[in-house]
């Protein structure tokens, strides 16, 4: 026989594990939990996406190649999310701190100073 | 070649049917990581917009019915179950009941599609919600909003092809099943069919709560 | 060079096992596969090359000494999407990747036949859907197809040449799935991932880039195709979208597949400096890991590409720092392959001056690269033509170098024939000569500060750019003399024997041609790769 | 054709000899290790070359301590020329606080530059020497760059948000302005020149090229024009005098710095973030007003930030 035979009461279980955490996850939303609102959904997809793979998918019973296929997936997308993330979250925080700076000079800005110079 | 002990169910270039099976279910395994960078790129883009455009990205949400996101949530659920279900049965070589789970999955995943089209993008194209080709939404923050529809419609859009292309395998796979094609020497076909369509079912997982709930609903 | 005791006309091998146009569209065999693949992208290889021979004829003159500047976007354009696209990225995976990959692990074939002949098919469908862009009108993107350029203020065919490569991606995804199935689960006994020949390691770290970064790319390009659509507005500014987000995805991807185009090349340069020095690679393990972790950087370093494209500075910075990353595994195998020579037996066959001067010419190309990770020096160079001059070291001196080596290489065991080997060293000597003198001096030009994608610039640029432009019609003459040699010898070359070179790996001891089934039975192996120091290979 | 072959560009502004002097130690470098590898493989072709074939080359497994050496080699050169590329890029990429703003918008296929003094060019830019000047730069269409290779400065020009840059010319004489950005058919012909002045020669050409008023005045007119008053003098919209450079409340708690775009974003997407304490009644500008009258508009709130400006009101 090829592969592993799950018993029907595990599938059974799992699906009534799924179909609870989306009642929970659709009714958490209904409470006010500020920034925790975002947090909570997500960990709970996680749980459920986790549980479609391990039992679903077969992954329990799987070979450690497999595991690190999905590993490398997720890992490579986190890469994508956080280093694009990293440009749109910094790009307006201030160039350079003050000690780096080349030429400051004490006097105003010199868009006035250009002005008054001219007129 | 090893034909002997296998006959037809071994392709020429493998040793034996468990090198056969590994390497069907790696090469699906393999091809769902391809699938998740390509949800991936959606998924950043939705990210970055998302935290820049909060409000607007919450006022959208707020304008989708939660109730058939959650409906819909069961149901391929319930077609996860009945998948998983047919792959076992195929393991042990039961051809009535694979062809009943194929049939029920068939069934769930179509009245996925059906609920989608009709109750929620019908409904929204005709509310206005539609970038590009109706979009009418004049409320405040009218421009992030059309954004938030953008990828609503593209991420559930994406997920819904992905839904037809599962639907068309496995109407490949009844037909086969219906003639007796698969047995416990012989189901990769089923069992990779299965991964792919635990995995479109896994997306959704993700797609309702970033979609219909991550805003809160209070 | 004995002859082999069989001739071919006596013999069964994937050649004459069966004959007819249908044999070979519907073939399942990798062997033929793989020369459908050599077929093609020789073709798209022509195609691109001719584009480039316009626009380097353009440039001899400050105005244009040919086309509208209009006419001159189209040609850079078609040049960068099918050389990038449909020539170097199939090049040594889908040719010799799919030709060797079996042989070498001791297959019978690849772990799917047919989805392998299907990703040729995907790969075609792609190519015609790039060519219709280019002949029914053009595409003036630049490979590039950076928004709201693309989506919203081009007319010519965006949406054909976009789906044509959304398309081929695929067929790159399907194949490096295929590889790398393959490798894990179809290795012969014996065949331990440390007894596998380099050239493995390189396509399986290439296959991963194929595997992991094509999808992003093609999600991309389908967003560009909707906003041109539909006008849904991920990627325009009028709509609060943003242009460098696509950038950064299609970097994610167009960076990394830089190595996928390069990589399969520093596997071959390892099988053939071995196989000519005699010697077993110094340092197996570090050339072997340098590969994956080439492969592995590669994803992290895509900002470079856009250190002056409004990306916050602090993200440049980042990158900056993981693109001098990239350098160490490339600097290792350029000192591994040099100590490979070491107190070497070396000879100097054709392929062995294609890996000689592709080591020459990639530690060029990679060292200018540091001046393009160096963040100030980036911001005077970027966009320039000392770009230019960087990659085409890479992928024309690198990557190209690396095909046409292994193409020489294993040409008596694809077709069983020997080409004429001092036609191929001239070739050889030609190509590196004329290659010089048209990329060095557009480092210059970069320097100088004139811009790519120029088809009108000032003219003190204009010496510069007649060196590079004189360069190129050497360069053309060397990339046609193999195509004239290696089509007679198929014909009218001596029978090449088994093994030729005296090589190691399991791919020589099958008869050349080898037969469809590769090994008469799955071979065991018992010694590491590159053993030279074992009894002398028996020749023919 | 021979006329003007140069070797190297101009080297006329502050960043430039920094950024020479990088390009430089980069190139020896690469001469070192090409040189290095280039001798080593000629060494080795001719005299380990195959003298018979029954030639039997000893075997070398490898040589760990080596292989150390030519990863830590090349290591510390990349970490210091990492630090030494960052650090003068981050210098290169912030402007002196006395730096004058010009505008730039970019524009398929031309440059329009205003001088806040109202004097508007197109394809060519007028600078003194030796004075820090900042560009605010925008696009109306596709990405453009701004590159003056003499300057050794570079930045594109993207639509929907203002970059920068900075230089200060140390040479008089006429460069070359590139767009460096692919941006279409005539990309190759968006070019202009930076003309450097001596001070008194830029101002006598400043005050030739007065066609009327600066670009704050220009503002001024347009916030009339635009019955702006209507409600940013009366109360019912924040007033805008002194906003400009400060930091402000908005409706759902967080605060952001009053910043050109900041104020772009106002204008065109007055719902995106709205002052505490205000009603979203502001409607959109959007179509109504171009980049440039835009940047006059952001030119004339920030005067009412400066002594000058309140002086004026």
């Amino acid at each position: 026989m090829l592969g592993h035979i799950v018993p029907k009461k595990t599938y059974f279980l799992i699906f009534g594990a799924l179909l609870a955490l989306t009642a929970l996850t659709t009714s958490m939303a209904y409470v006010n939990l500020g920034q925790w609102n975002t947090i909570v959904a997500l960990t709970i997809a996680c749980c459920k996406a986790t549980l479609v793979v391990l039992f679903f998918m077969h992954l329990r019973w799987s070979t450690r190649l497999m595991r690190v296929v999905l590993l490398s997936a997720l890992l490579w997308l986190a890469i994508l999310i956080s280093l694009t993330t990293t440009d749109f979250f910094s790009r307006d925080w201030t160039p350079i701190p003050e000690s780096w700076e080349t030429s400051r000079l004490p006097s105003p800005p010199a868009q006035g100073e250009l002005r008054t110079s001219r007129q | 070649m090893a034909d002997s002990h296998a006959g037809a169910a071994l392709a020429h270039q493998f040793e034996d049917l468990e090198q056969q099976h590994e390497a069907a279910s790696l090469g699906m395994w393999i091809f769902l990581a391809t699938e998740v960078m390509f949800f991936g790129g959606l998924f950043a883009g939705y990210t970055i917009y998302r935290n820049l455009y909060m409000p607007g990205f919450d006022a959208g949400s707020h304008l989708l019915n939660v109730t058939i996101g959650a409906i819909n949530t069961a149901v391929l659920i319930c077609s996860s179950l009945t998948m998983a279900l047919g792959v076992r049965a195929a393991q042990l070589g039961k051809r009535k009941t694979l062809l009943t789970f194929l049939i029920c999955t068939l069934a769930l995943g179509l009245a996925f599609i059906l609920i989608k089209l009709t109750l929620e993008w019908r409904h929204d194209y005709l509310e206005g919600f539609a970038p590009g080709l109706n979009f009418t939404f004049a409320g405040p923050h009218a421009k992030s909003v059309e954004l938030f529809f953008c990828f609503y419609f593209l991420m559930t859009g994406v997920h819904a092809l992905h839904m037809v292309v599962g639907v068309g395998v496995l109407s490949v796979l009844l037909a086969l099943a219906w003639k007796g094609h698969f047995g416990p020497q012989r189901y990769n076909a089923v069992e990779t069919a299965g991964l792919y369509w635990h995995f479109v079912d896994i997306v959704w997982i993700f797609l309702f709560p970033l979609l219909y709930l991550i805003g809160g609903r209070y | 060079m004995a002859t082999a005791a069989v001739g071919p006309e006596t013999r069964v091998d994937y050649l004459n096992v069966d004959y007819g146009i249908k044999s070979w569209l519907l073939t399942t065999d990798h062997k033929r596969i793989a020369l459908l693949y050599l077929v093609s992208i020789t073709l798209f290889f022509f195609v691109g090359g001719a584009a480039a021979a316009l626009m380097r004829l353009n440039l001899i003159e400050p105005n244009g000494a040919l086309v509208e500047p209009a006419t001159y976007n189209k040609l850079f354009s078609t040049h960068g999407i099918i050389m990038v696209f449909f020539f170097m990225i199939p090049s040594i995976p889908a040719v010799l990747g799919n030709f060797l990959v079996p042989m070498m692990i001791g297959a019978r074939d690849l772990a799917f036949p047919r989805l392998n002949l299907l990703s040729w098919y995907i790969f075609m469908a792609g190519g015609a859907l790039c060519m219709y862009a280019v002949i029914g009108g053009g595409v003036d993107t630049g490979w590039t197809f950076y928004t709201p350029l693309s989506t919203t203020y081009l007319n010519t065919n965006v949406m054909s040449a976009a789906l044509g490569v959304f398309v081929a991606g695929f067929s790159s995804i399907l194949t490096g799935l295929n590889f790398v199935v393959t490798i894990h689960k179809m290795r012969a006994p014996g065949m331990t991932w440390f007894r596998m020949p380099l050239f493995l390691w390189a396509i399986y770290a290439t296959s991963i880039i194929q595997i992991l970064g094509t999808p992003v790319l093609a999600i991309t390009l389908a967003l560009v195709g909707l906003e041109r659509l539909f006008h849904v507005g991920i990627f325009d500014p009028a709509v609060g979208g943003d242009p460098i987000l696509f950038q950064h995805l299609f970097w994610f991807y167009s960076h990394p597949a830089v190595y996928i185009m390069i990589l399969p090349s520093l596997g071959v340069i390892s099988e053939l400096v071995t196989c000519f020095a005699k010697k077993r690679i110094f340092g197996y393990s570090f050339v072997a890991f340098s590969s994956v972790a080439i492969a592995a950087i590669s994803f992290l370093v895509w900002g470079h590409h856009m250190f002056v494209s409004g990306q916050s500075i602090y993200a440049g910075i980042i990158f900056s720092g993981l693109s001098f990353a990239v350098a160490i595994p490339s600097a290792i195998k350029v000192f591994n392959w040099t100590a490979t020579l070491y107190k070497g037996s070396i000879s100097y066959q054709a392929p062995m001056l294609y890996a000689l001067g592709f080591i020459g010419l990639f530690t060029m190309g990679g060292l200018t690269g540091l001046f393009l990770a160096t963040l100030a020096v980036d911001t005077h160079v970027h966009d320039t033509y000392f770009v230019v001059g960087h990659f085409h070291y890479i992928m024309v001196g690198g990557a190209v170098m690396g095909y046409l080596g292994g193409i020489h290489f294993w040409w008596p065991k694809i077709t069983g024939r020997l080409y004429p080997d001092g036609w191929a060293r001239l070739a050889a000597a030609i190509i590196f000569i004329g290659f010089n003198l048209t990329f060095f001096p557009q480092y210059m030009l970069g320097y100088l500060g004139m811009p790519r994608r120029y088809a009108i610039y000032p003219p003190e640029f204009q010496v510069l750019n007649v060196m590079s432009s004189a360069g190129a019609s050497i360069l053309g003459v060397g990339y046609l003399i193999p195509l004239v040699y290696m089509i007679w010898s198929i014909r009218y070359g001596p029978v090449a024997g088994p093994n030729p070179w005296g090589a190691k790996g399991l791919e020589w001891q099958t008869p050349s041609p080898p037969p469809t089934e590769n090994f008469p039975e799955t071979p065991v192996v018992t010694e590491e790769a590159y053993a030279y120091g074992a009894k002398e290979v028996a020749v023919g | 054709m021979w006329q003007g072959f140069p070797i190297r560009p101009d080297q006329a502004s502050t960043i430039a000899r920094g950024v020479d002097y990088l390009y430089y130690f980069l190139t020896a470098i690469d001469l070192f290790f090409t040189a290095v590898i280039f001798l080593t493989i000629f060494y080795f072709a001719l005299r380990y070359r195959r003298r018979s074939e029954k030639e039997q080359p000893p075997q070398i497994e490898g040589n760990i301590p080596l292989e150390l050496l030519w990863t830590a080699i090349p290591l510390g050169l990349v970490v210091i020329v990492f630090l030494w590329g960052t650090s003068l890029f981050i210098q290169n990429s912030r402007p002196p606080a006395a730096a004058a703003e010009i505008f730039v918008v970019g524009k398929q296929w031309m440059w329009k530059l205003q001088h806040p003094e109202g004097v508007a060019e197109i394809n060519e830019l007028h600078v003194p020497v030796n004075r820090p000047i900042k560009l605010t730069m925008t696009s109306e269409d596709v990405i453009h760059d701004f590159s003056v290779p003499a300057f050794r400065v570079k930045k594109d020009v993207v639509p929907g948000m203002y970059t920068t840059l900075w230089f200060e010319a140390t040479k008089t004489g006429s460069f070359h302005l590139f767009c460096d950005q692919y941006c279409g058919t005539n990309h190759s012909l968006m070019r202009g020149e930076v003309i450097v002045m001596e001070p008194p020669e830029y101002e006598q050409w400043l005050s030739g090229g007065i066609r009327g008023e600066s670009m704050a005045q220009a503002g001024a007119k347009l916030y009339d024009q635009l019955a702006c008053i209507t409600c940013h003098g009366t109360g019912k919209g924040p007033s805008l005098s002194g906003v400009y450079g400060k930091p402000v409340k908005l409706s759902d708690g967080s605060t952001v710095v009053v910043d050109d775009a900041y104020l772009r974003e106002s204008v065109l997407y007055p719902s995106a973030k709205i002052v505490a304490g205000y009603p979203p009644l502001m409607p959109t500008f959007k179509g109504q007003v171009t980049e440039d009258q835009l940047l006059q508009l952001i030119a004339y709130i920030k005067s009412l930030s400066s002594e000058e400006g309140k002086a004026r009101k």
